[in-house]
């Protein structure tokens, strides 16, 4: 039974029932089916789950069909230890985000759940595809559903921030089709898996890696190409924030691991310091631009640029650890506490997101200086928004923890400076959420708009349970988890120390 | 010294005086045609000179029908023109840049 | 020893009238100037033996197209004021260096070639048939189909200018006499009920 | 008596346009609907014809002049298609506007038969009359409608433009019949490398530049696309361009190949400055027409880079493909402004656009498919247009080159999508739906369906176009 | 047996886990009275089971447990996991925490009387007893951490109870900041005993301690020890503590005083195979400890709220433990924690009772003369106050002067200096408690008439649990010395370098400390009772020393002017210069607006005029003749 195809096709055809069916007198219709597919899929994810052995790194529920013979471009898709978590993280943000859209979207709904129906079929594409170019082909192609939905029901000045954001990733992946094709003209092969042993030299490493780095660099988004990411936020629509928040930059992680590292090992291992150092910048750089925030979408996008600081920073501290410790099983727990930061980091920021977009759907506006007090009017909510903020400082207990202490663990086995840096996070995190939160949530009631709120409704608390599930799920027993990468890692990390020079 | 090379640098001087006539000229359309037909009359000499330098009778056959498109082309131009002339009332080029940018 | 004097006069008389056609401001005048140069050019290809060609050149081309040149600047009544370009003289010298760069491109290339035709080019001995024979066996057999699209061509090319000028919209009031004949009660008759 | 068989198509477009003439005069416009069905007809007939000549063996008649070959039916058979949807789209838009109805129809068909001619000349007479035969009836098409008072002066602008230009050509073809001797394509190709030349080689490809539209020779392009009717216009950004692939076919390809690595480099610097200035110049524009002018030049950009790869690294077949696509696209993109203005307002601006979403949600998504199709983003054609035509300029070790060309459709795409921001993000000015007649939405969503169909399955396509070289 | 020990701590931790989960989210469900009650079930069963544990462990010599209950994580060779270590150091812990729990859960119900967040209240504390309970019993570094923090979060909860007051947000942030510093520090402790021993594991990793380097083991202490700092307000990071008074009573008791700031020192107590061999570390403990214990204690002196006098005291008995710590006397240091958590909880409770009679008035200069209206209060007071100064029968006797003796015997570098700030702490802590005492209960009456009509007595359900308190403020010291300090309380679970072994002696009626003691009372007696005016005269005289004090050394001026304005202006300047100007604005809008310029240059380009197209059209013609023939490159 084709699992992955049908977990990418499924939505795809959804959207198409939803597009067709849905009209704007009635919204519930197609928000009915749109939450019937969204279970469905998500259902589908449990034979995903228990049929996924975590020990072996060899592709699973491999499909493999003929699309263009003519260049060798074939539609096979794989999943292995990195992208099954990923694949499962998809399916469920989408789940809540359909759950979320129930009342903050009410103009065009069917276009609104048609798009992001659309969207997750294509990052879950991107994320089974095997294929280089059927990898491209979705990974462009998730542009324009997450276009058209910052756009059309994104607030202000949207076309902006869209064009922006089109621009940035086209950008970045442009570069992406480049290597690729220059892959392709040294192997004549289009399968990801054929250049993991494909001989290289230095010097072409280097421009492979570039090429890589700008691509992937857009998508986490790292330092200096960061700036789309606060636009794009604060302009998307709740549903389109949590899924630029938990799916987008998640895409740029995982090219690092299933791209650069296997691909250019010596390249990384010689520019790994400068990786670092990118990474180090948007953890310390970019935690204290946001405690300056006085939007809250823009303050959690830099929150977030700093949790992704730390999924890069994991990725890349291999080489110093091994070279440090001497042992390949030093090294396990910075990539699996990358990996586990980019699941859990999908879970924590998502959340935060969908709370400030009830903020939003109340009382229109983002500003902190326009909130204060809330916790006296929105008492569940603010309990609720509470568990996310603590996830977000990394509190133990929560999924924010788990990823950024085995990488400040790690971080320590590669260098004492690079680990006091790292640790940092705990005081920027936990300033610039908390005294957010103190300025939205306590203090007496600031005006009669916060004084008028009242407390989220049934499907709100389904969501917001749900996501709490997820956050401390993964922050008390993050083993099944971790149990699916052992396998991958391993051998992502003998794939990277093996040099490819001739 | 009525030699092939000689004739070919004539043609080419009048082909480049048809182009120069173009280029030149900034006022009537008129001047324009001429230049193009200047251009036809170049090339025909061009190819009658290789033609019978090369007793090859082809160049000739060429000649005979571009000189009859030349006549079916400055027929189209001239009722452009006359298009022009109704809609515009002059045939000024420098008037007609009301399509630009 | 003639040919020469005759090359010399007959490309002189070519370019000079070319140069004036260009030049000079009134249209009819530099209508004229290219018929000078098309009997110019008429010499020169009676030079060359291709005489049928310099007679239709002459009775074809100057005769109908300039005509039609002539026609046209007459109808339009340009009045040669309105065209008049004051400083010409700074783009004469433009025109000239086009001509001087593309004619010294072509001596460089000519200078550079080995193709045989033109190295070992040499004047055709008086050939056995007349001009006008070899072109009409080539034109109906080797030629028919350009022929043929020559036809078609002009064909095209009266549709267009027809199309072109000639359309007027039908508020002329004149009488169309068969519509009037083959009228039908209906058209006319409309019962009221 | 020369085989007559190949030009079977040609014979019966020729013959059906004397009798729509001919019926044209007798119903003295009564029913002008007859003259839009003729007319079709007479394209579907010839496609026929076309698709049953498609399989014979290469054959060649009228002394060498005239040739079948699979290349030549294959572009005959897309400009069928693409005239055909020209048709279909502009029937309405004609019958509004005050223009001699029958002309328009017959004109184009002229130009098509030239085109027919055009792509399967293999004798540099037929090349250049087939030439003319083309371009000189879009001249009187573009002045044909003349209450807009843009169109004479587009027209004159063509007009001396492509004299000049097959002036130049034709100075080129003189050259080449001086150096090689002779008129006929096979014989040129076996004369030996020789500067001469090269220097008529430079004349030709500025004539087929200019057909083209490319880089520096595309100042027309602009001044037309926006003068002429809608509905001349989506007919002069389609089957035209085919014809012209034909051209550059024959004239590069089949006759000089020994002169590969001179117009491969010609190739490249046209190609950069064509991508460049299209891309570049289209920004700021607030005409659509003048913005897809633009954007047409750019495209040739591209389709020239598959053109300089050469034939080992299936740089042709990359171009005839990146070719159709462009086609599809252009006529999709015009087509839907063909529709907008068919109520007599002409929708020229990118505002009149502004909305369009909740005007009518299936023209504009079918629009957007479009747009993304020609900023090259996956699910469409243009997305395996562009790799494919990139794959093979990689594949012959110009990295760099298709890194800038990369870069220009990234700034080329800013346009594009700042339509879809017109039409998706902003509210319209008129709430009233835009009710537009059946057959036009069948016509668009055609398009539209094709360019997401092919852009999911485009193996046979390129096969088709592999197979022809 | 073990598998009956881990069921037992299961119990005692999931209890108040349960009850506090079901208090705070059926709150308004179950009511007010449902609330409290499911609550103290809870604690009363995890105090019951922890004296169970506290007797087998103590007296029916059961052999310590450490077991896993879960595997937490796995990555390469590390094995996470969530386990238990119960020896008598933990079991006493668990025992003292639940006990204090249930006492001012019990004192709550009166205090939070009239609160509207009430559930909410309960749910907190027994949250609270959760995580130090985790935090105690804890058999790794990952769940030591994860009950570190988590009394931090519940600490910041609870101080920024009542969220209306802007004062109450401000402490809560301000603590749970300062905690983070002191978090960092922790993290990469055990980021550096990862990197070193290779687990996460007590047992292994104290295993290894003797093997270490001596550096690395200064390291690893070092950095818990700024944990401990963190956590246990020691000198830089003590400024939180006095604005968690902002807090209602109750916690202030439980978390200020008995509880959580005592992790700090129960951390290093455990630490204590590891900092056994780091002389430095020791004498940095040992130093940070003394200085603290003086310094804050002379603070209390200037105090007027006697809730902050009442926690600089704290601030400065922690000092006290922590010098014990440095001096090697972890199970003195642990004593003293049991007796301070005694007495000090009551005085804070006694405190709180106050407080409720003079409706929230917490100026001691407003009061006065309350003997006659609060006997009960009083009494309390009084006991709590006399085992504070270690006046011989009561528990803080038996504890303080071990520790000065401790100090005394020290032979890590600055015990001198320990020992005189330790005993100069022994005068001035009598001098600050029996100002509070004089100036509450004693005295001429400083409240209007209005309040005199309704000062009464606190009724039952506040005074059973000051009784609770007060019972074993005086007898805990006398019954728990022998067992806990004199044979080997703590057995295996603490770890004492032979050449740092202490000769510690049943302390004396005759010792020094006893004498600064008393004298400290008398002073105080003098001062506040004799000559009420003298120390206003006082404070003229030492103006600047004065100042100082009330300025807090500083150290509240420099956060409140430096630390925080800096950060914030950095981030402001990191954001508006380097975000928006430089990256967002020249580099993304720049080149944006260069495509734009170029865009109209190649418009211009298009100029309409045909002989300006013509033009160009030649000139592409001429050039790219010249290029292809003349420079075949």
């Amino acid at each position: 039974m084709p699992l992955l195809s049908l977990l990418i096709w499924l939505p795809v055809l959804g959207a198409i029932i939803v597009l067709i069916v849905g009209k704007d007198t009635n919204p519930n219709v197609s928000r009915w089916i749109a939450l019937i597919t969204s279970i469905i899929t998500l259902l589908l994810c449990i034979p995903l789950y228990m049929g996924f052995n975590g020990h072996s790194y060899a592709m699973q529920f491999q499909e493999h069909y003929q699309w263009i013979p003519v260049y060798g471009i074939n539609y096979s898709l794989g999943v292995d230890g990195i992208s099954a978590p990923l694949i499962m993280l998809t399916v469920f943000t989408t789940l809540l985000v359909v759950i979320a859209s129930w009342n903050a979207i009410n103009t065009k709904v069917s276009q609104y759940l048609a798009s992001f129906l659309v969207m997750q079929s294509m990052v879950t594409g991107v994320f089974a595809a095997t294929d280089a170019i059927l990898f491209y082909v979705f990974w462009e192609a998730m542009l324009i559903p997450m276009y058209l939905s910052i756009g059309i029901w994104g607030s202000a000045n949207r076309s902006y921030a869209s064009i922006k954001f089109f621009l940035f990733t086209f950008l970045g992946s442009a570069l992406l089709l480049i290597v690729i094709l220059y892959l392709r003209s040294q192997n004549h092969s289009f399968n990801i898996i054929d250049y993991y042993s494909l001989k290289l030299s230095l010097h072409a490493q280097l421009w492979i890696f570039a090429g890589f780095l700008l691509a992937f660099a857009v998508k986490v988004p790292m330092w200096p190409v960061h700036t789309w990411l606060p636009d794009a936020h604060t302009e998307a629509p709740a549903g389109g924030s949590v899924v630029l928040a938990a799916l987008m930059l998640k895409l740029g992680a995982y090219g690092f691991l299933r791209f650069t590292l296997p691909i250019t090992p010596d390249a990384s291992h010689v520019l790994d310091k400068f990786m670092i150092g990118l990474s180090l910048i948007a953890i310390i750089y970019i935690g204290l631009v946001a405690i300056a925030q006085t939007d809250m979408k823009k303050l959690i996008a830099y929150s977030s640029i700093a949790h992704m600081g730390f999924v890069t920073l994991g990725s890349f501290m291999i080489f110093i650890i091994i070279r440090k410790t001497g042992s390949i099983a030093d090294a396990y727990m910075s990539l699996e506490g990358a990996m586990v930061q980019m699941i859990s980091h999908a879970f924590s920021s998502g959340a935060m997101f969908l709370g400030v977009g009830v903020l939003y759907t109340r009382i229109h506006s983002r500003l902190i200086k326009d909130f204060g007090g809330v916790a006296n009017t929105m008492p569940v909510f603010a309990a609720f928004f509470m568990i996310f903020a603590m996830s977000n400082a990394g509190l133990p207990g929560t999924s924010g923890f788990v990823g950024e202490f085995m990488i400040i663990l790690s971080a320590f086995k590669a260098n004492f400076w690079i680990s006091v840096a790292a640790a940092s996070t705990l005081i920027w995190a936990a300033a610039y959420t908390l005294w957010m939160y103190k300025r939205v949530f306590f203090g007496k009631i600031a005006n009669d708009k916060v004084a008028a709120l009242v407390d989220i409704n049934f499907s709100d608390k389904v969501l917001f349970t749900l996501l709490t599930i997820g956050v401390l799920g993964i922050g008390v027993y993050p083993l099944p988890l971790l149990n699916m990468m052992h396998g991958t890692v391993g051998h992502l990390l003998t794939l990277s120390l093996q040099t490819k020079v001739t | 010294m009525m030699t092939l090379n000689a004739f070919l640098i004539v043609a080419a001087i009048l082909f480049g005086l048809g182009m120069a006539g173009i280029v030149i000229n900034r006022k009537n359309v008129i001047a324009l045609l001429m230049s193009i037909e200047l251009i036809l009359l170049a090339v025909n000499t061009n190819l009658i000179a290789f033609s019978y330098y090369m007793n090859d009778i082809a160049g000739q056959i060429f000649v005979f029908f571009i000189l009859a498109i030349a006549a079916a082309e400055a027929a189209i131009g001239l009722a452009i023109l006359m298009v022009l002339y109704r809609t515009r009332g002059t045939i000024n080029v420098g008037a007609m840049d009301t399509l630009k940018g | 020893m003639i040919v020469n004097v005759l090359f010399m006069f007959f490309s002189a008389l070519l370019l000079g009238a070319g140069l004036m056609v260009i030049t000079v401001q009134n249209p009819v005048k530099s209508a004229l100037f290219l018929v000078l140069a098309f009997i110019a050019a008429t010499g020169l290809w009676l030079l060359l033996t291709a005489e049928f060609l310099a007679l239709i050149l002459v009775l074809v081309y100057v005769g109908a197209v300039m005509t039609l040149f002539l026609f046209v600047v007459m109808t339009l009544n340009i009045d040669p004021a309105s065209l008049r370009q004051p400083y010409l003289k700074f783009y004469i010298p433009l025109g000239l260096l086009f001509t001087a760069l593309l004619g010294g491109l072509l001596i460089y290339a000519l200078g550079h070639t080995q193709s045989p035709f033109i190295i070992y080019a040499q004047s055709m001995n008086p050939a056995s048939t007349s001009n006008v024979t070899q072109l009409g066996t080539q034109l109906y057999t080797e030629y028919a189909l350009p022929f043929e699209m020559t036809g078609v061509l002009l064909l095209i090319a009266i549709i267009a200018a027809i199309s072109l000028s000639l359309f007027q919209p039908f508020s002329s009031k004149h009488q169309s006499i068969d519509a009037q004949i083959n009228v039908r009660k209906a058209d006319r008759l409309r019962t009221v009920k | 008596m020369p085989n007559l068989i190949p030009l079977l198509p040609e014979i019966f477009m020729l013959s059906m346009i004397c009798f729509i003439i001919l019926t044209d005069l007798i119903l003295r416009s009564k029913k002008p609907g007859v003259i839009y069905y003729l007319s079709q007809f007479t394209l579907f007939g010839s496609f026929i014809i076309t698709a049953y000549l498609y399989s014979s063996p290469v054959i060649t008649s009228f002394s060498q002049s005239f040739i079948l070959d699979p290349l030549a039916s294959l572009l005959k058979i897309f400009i069928y298609i693409s005239s055909f949807f020209v048709f279909w789209f502009s029937r309405v838009y004609v019958s509004e506007r005050k223009m001699p109805q029958a002309e328009y129809y017959v004109l184009t068909l002229f130009s098509i038969l030239g085109m027919m001619l055009l792509v399967s000349a293999h004798n540099f007479i037929v090349l250049f009359l087939a030439l003319e035969m083309s371009t000189l009836p879009v001249y009187a098409l573009v002045a044909l409608w003349n209450d807009s008072p843009y169109g004479a002066e587009a027209s004159m602008k063509y007009f001396v433009m492509g004299a000049l230009a097959s002036g130049i050509l034709l100075y080129g073809l003189s050259m080449l019949y001086g150096a090689t001797g002779t008129l006929d394509m096979v014989a040129v190709s076996q004369s030996p490398h020789d500067l001469l030349l090269v220097f008529a080689l430079v004349f030709i490809l500025v004539g087929i530049a200019f057909k083209f539209g490319a880089a520096p020779f595309h100042s027309w392009v602009p001044d037309v696309y926006t003068g002429a009717p809608t509905a001349i216009t989506l007919f002069i950004t389609s089957a035209p361009k085919i014809a012209a692939m034909g051209l550059a076919f024959r004239l590069l390809v089949d006759t000089m190949p020994v002169l590969q690595p001179e117009w491969q480099q010609i190739l490249i610097v046209l190609s950069i400055a064509s991508m460049a200035l299209g891309n570049i110049a289209a920004i700021i524009q607030t005409n659509l027409k003048r913005m897809f002018a633009y954007s047409s030049v750019a495209h040739i950009g591209y389709m020239f880079l598959g053109l300089l790869a050469g034939q080992t690294a299936h740089g042709y077949a990359a171009a005839l493909f990146y070719m159709f696509s462009y086609t599809l696209m252009a006529i999709g993109a015009f087509g839907l402004l063909v529709i907008l203005s068919s109520k007599g307002i002409e929708v020229e601006e990118i505002s009149d656009l502004r909305g369009l979403n909740s005007r009518n949600p299936w023209l504009a998504f079918m629009m957007l498919l479009v747009l993304f199709s020609m900023a090259g983003i996956p699910p469409t054609v243009g997305f395996f247009a562009k790799l494919w035509v990139l794959e093979s300029v990689v594949q012959i070790h110009l990295v760099w080159l298709a890194t800038l060309a990369l870069v220009f459709a990234i700034i080329g795409s800013y346009y594009y999508i700042n339509v879809v921001k017109v039409m998706y993000f902003e509210e319209p000015d008129t709430a009233a739906p835009f009710v537009c007649p059946d057959n036009l939405t069948l016509a668009m969503s055609v398009v539209g369906m094709m360019v997401l169909i092919l852009g999911i399955i485009p193996s046979s396509m390129i096969m088709l176009c592999r197979s022809v070289f | 047996m073990n598998d009956s020990l881990t069921n037992l701590t299961l119990g005692i931790i999931l209890a108040p886990l349960f009850a506090g989960l079901i208090a705070g989210v059926f709150g308004n469900r179950i009511g007010r009275v449902g609330a409290h009650s499911i609550t103290i079930l809870g604690v009363f069963i995890s105090f019951v089971l922890s004296m169970i544990i506290c007797d087998h462990i103590f007296w029916g010599n059961i052999s310590p447990l450490n077991s896993n209950i879960y595997t937490w994580g796995l990555s390469g060779n590390l094995n996470l996991s969530v386990g238990f270590l119960i020896d008598r150091l933990s079991a006493a812990m668990m025992g003292i925490v639940s006990f204090i729990s249930l006492v001012v859960h019990i004192y709550s119900i009166g205090y939070m009387k009239d609160d509207n967040g009430y559930q909410r209240f309960f749910s907190y504390i027994s949250l609270f007893t959760f995580a130090m309970l985790m935090l105690v019993s804890a058999n790794n570094f990952l769940q030591l951490y994860f009950g570190w923090e988590g009394v931090g979060l519940v600490s910041y909860l609870l101080i920024g109870f009542w969220f209306n007051k802007e004062s109450a947000n401000f402490g809560s942030l301000k603590a749970f900041l300062v905690n983070r510093v002191g978090d960092f520090g922790f993290l990469l402790g055990i980021a550096a005993i990862l990197r070193y021993t290779g687990s996460l594991d007590f047992a292994t990793v104290f295993g290894l301690g003797s093997t270490l380097p001596v550096h690395q083991v200064t390291v690893i202490c070092l950095l818990l020890f700024v944990g401990a700092m963190g956590k246990s307000a020691q000198m830089p990071l003590h400024i939180w503590l006095p604005e968690s008074m902002e807090g209602p009573t109750p916690i202030s008791a439980l978390i200020h005083a008995a509880t959580m700031v005592t992790a700090g020192i129960y951390m290093v107590a455990r630490m204590s195979p590891l900092y056994e061999y780091s002389t430095t570390a020791l004498s940095t403990v040992l130093i940070i400890g003394a200085t603290g214990a003086l310094f804050t204690g002379i603070l209390a002196l200037v105090q007027n709220d006697i809730k902050r006098v009442v926690a600089y005291s704290t601030l400065s008995q922690l000092g006290y433990m922590v010098a014990a710590l440095g001096a090697s006397a972890y199970s003195v240091a642990i004593f003293h924690l049991i007796t301070h958590a005694f007495f000090k909880a009551l005085l804070f409770l006694a405190a709180g009772s106050v407080i409720i009679a003079m409706h929230h008035e917490q100026d001691m200069r407003h009061m006065g003369g309350l003997r006659k209206y609060m006997p009960v209060t009083y009494i309390c007071f009084l006991i709590g106050a006399l085992a504070l100064c270690a006046i011989p029968p009561f528990a803080g006797f038996f504890s303080k002067d071990l520790i000065i003796d401790a100090v005394e015997q020290a032979k890590v570098v600055g015990s001198h200096y320990a020992y005189y700030c330790v005993l100069i702490g022994a005068f001035v802590t009598p001098l600050y408690t029996f100002r509070a005492l004089f100036l509450t209960f004693h005295g001429k009456e400083r409240f209007s008439e209005e309040t005199r009509g309704h000062i009464h007595e606190s009724p039952w359900i506040v005074l059973f649990p000051l009784i609770l308190l007060a019972i074993p403020s005086v007898i805990a010291g006398a019954y728990l010395i022998t067992p806990l300090v004199f044979n080997n309380g703590f057995g295996s679970s603490i770890f004492i370098l032979p050449d740092h072994a202490l000769e510690l002696v049943m302390p004396s009626l005759y010792s020094l400390s006893l004498l600064f003691a008393v004298g400290g009372i008398i002073v105080a007696w003098i001062f506040y009772i004799i000559f009420p005016t003298w120390p206003a005269k006082l404070s003229e005289t030492f103006s600047l020393l004065y100042r100082v004090l009330i300025l807090k050394y500083g150290f509240d001026w420099f956060n409140e002017h430096i630390i925080v304005p800096g950060v914030r202006f950095l981030a402001t300047t990191f954001y508006k210069v380097g975000d928006e100007k430089i990256v967002d604005d020249t580099l993304v809008n720049g080149s944006g607006r260069l495509m734009t310029k170029l865009s109209h240059v190649a418009r211009k380009l298009q100029s309409g005029y045909l002989y300006h197209y013509a033009f160009l059209m030649l000139a592409g013609l001429l050039i790219l003749l010249y290029w292809i023939l003349l420079c075949p490159c």
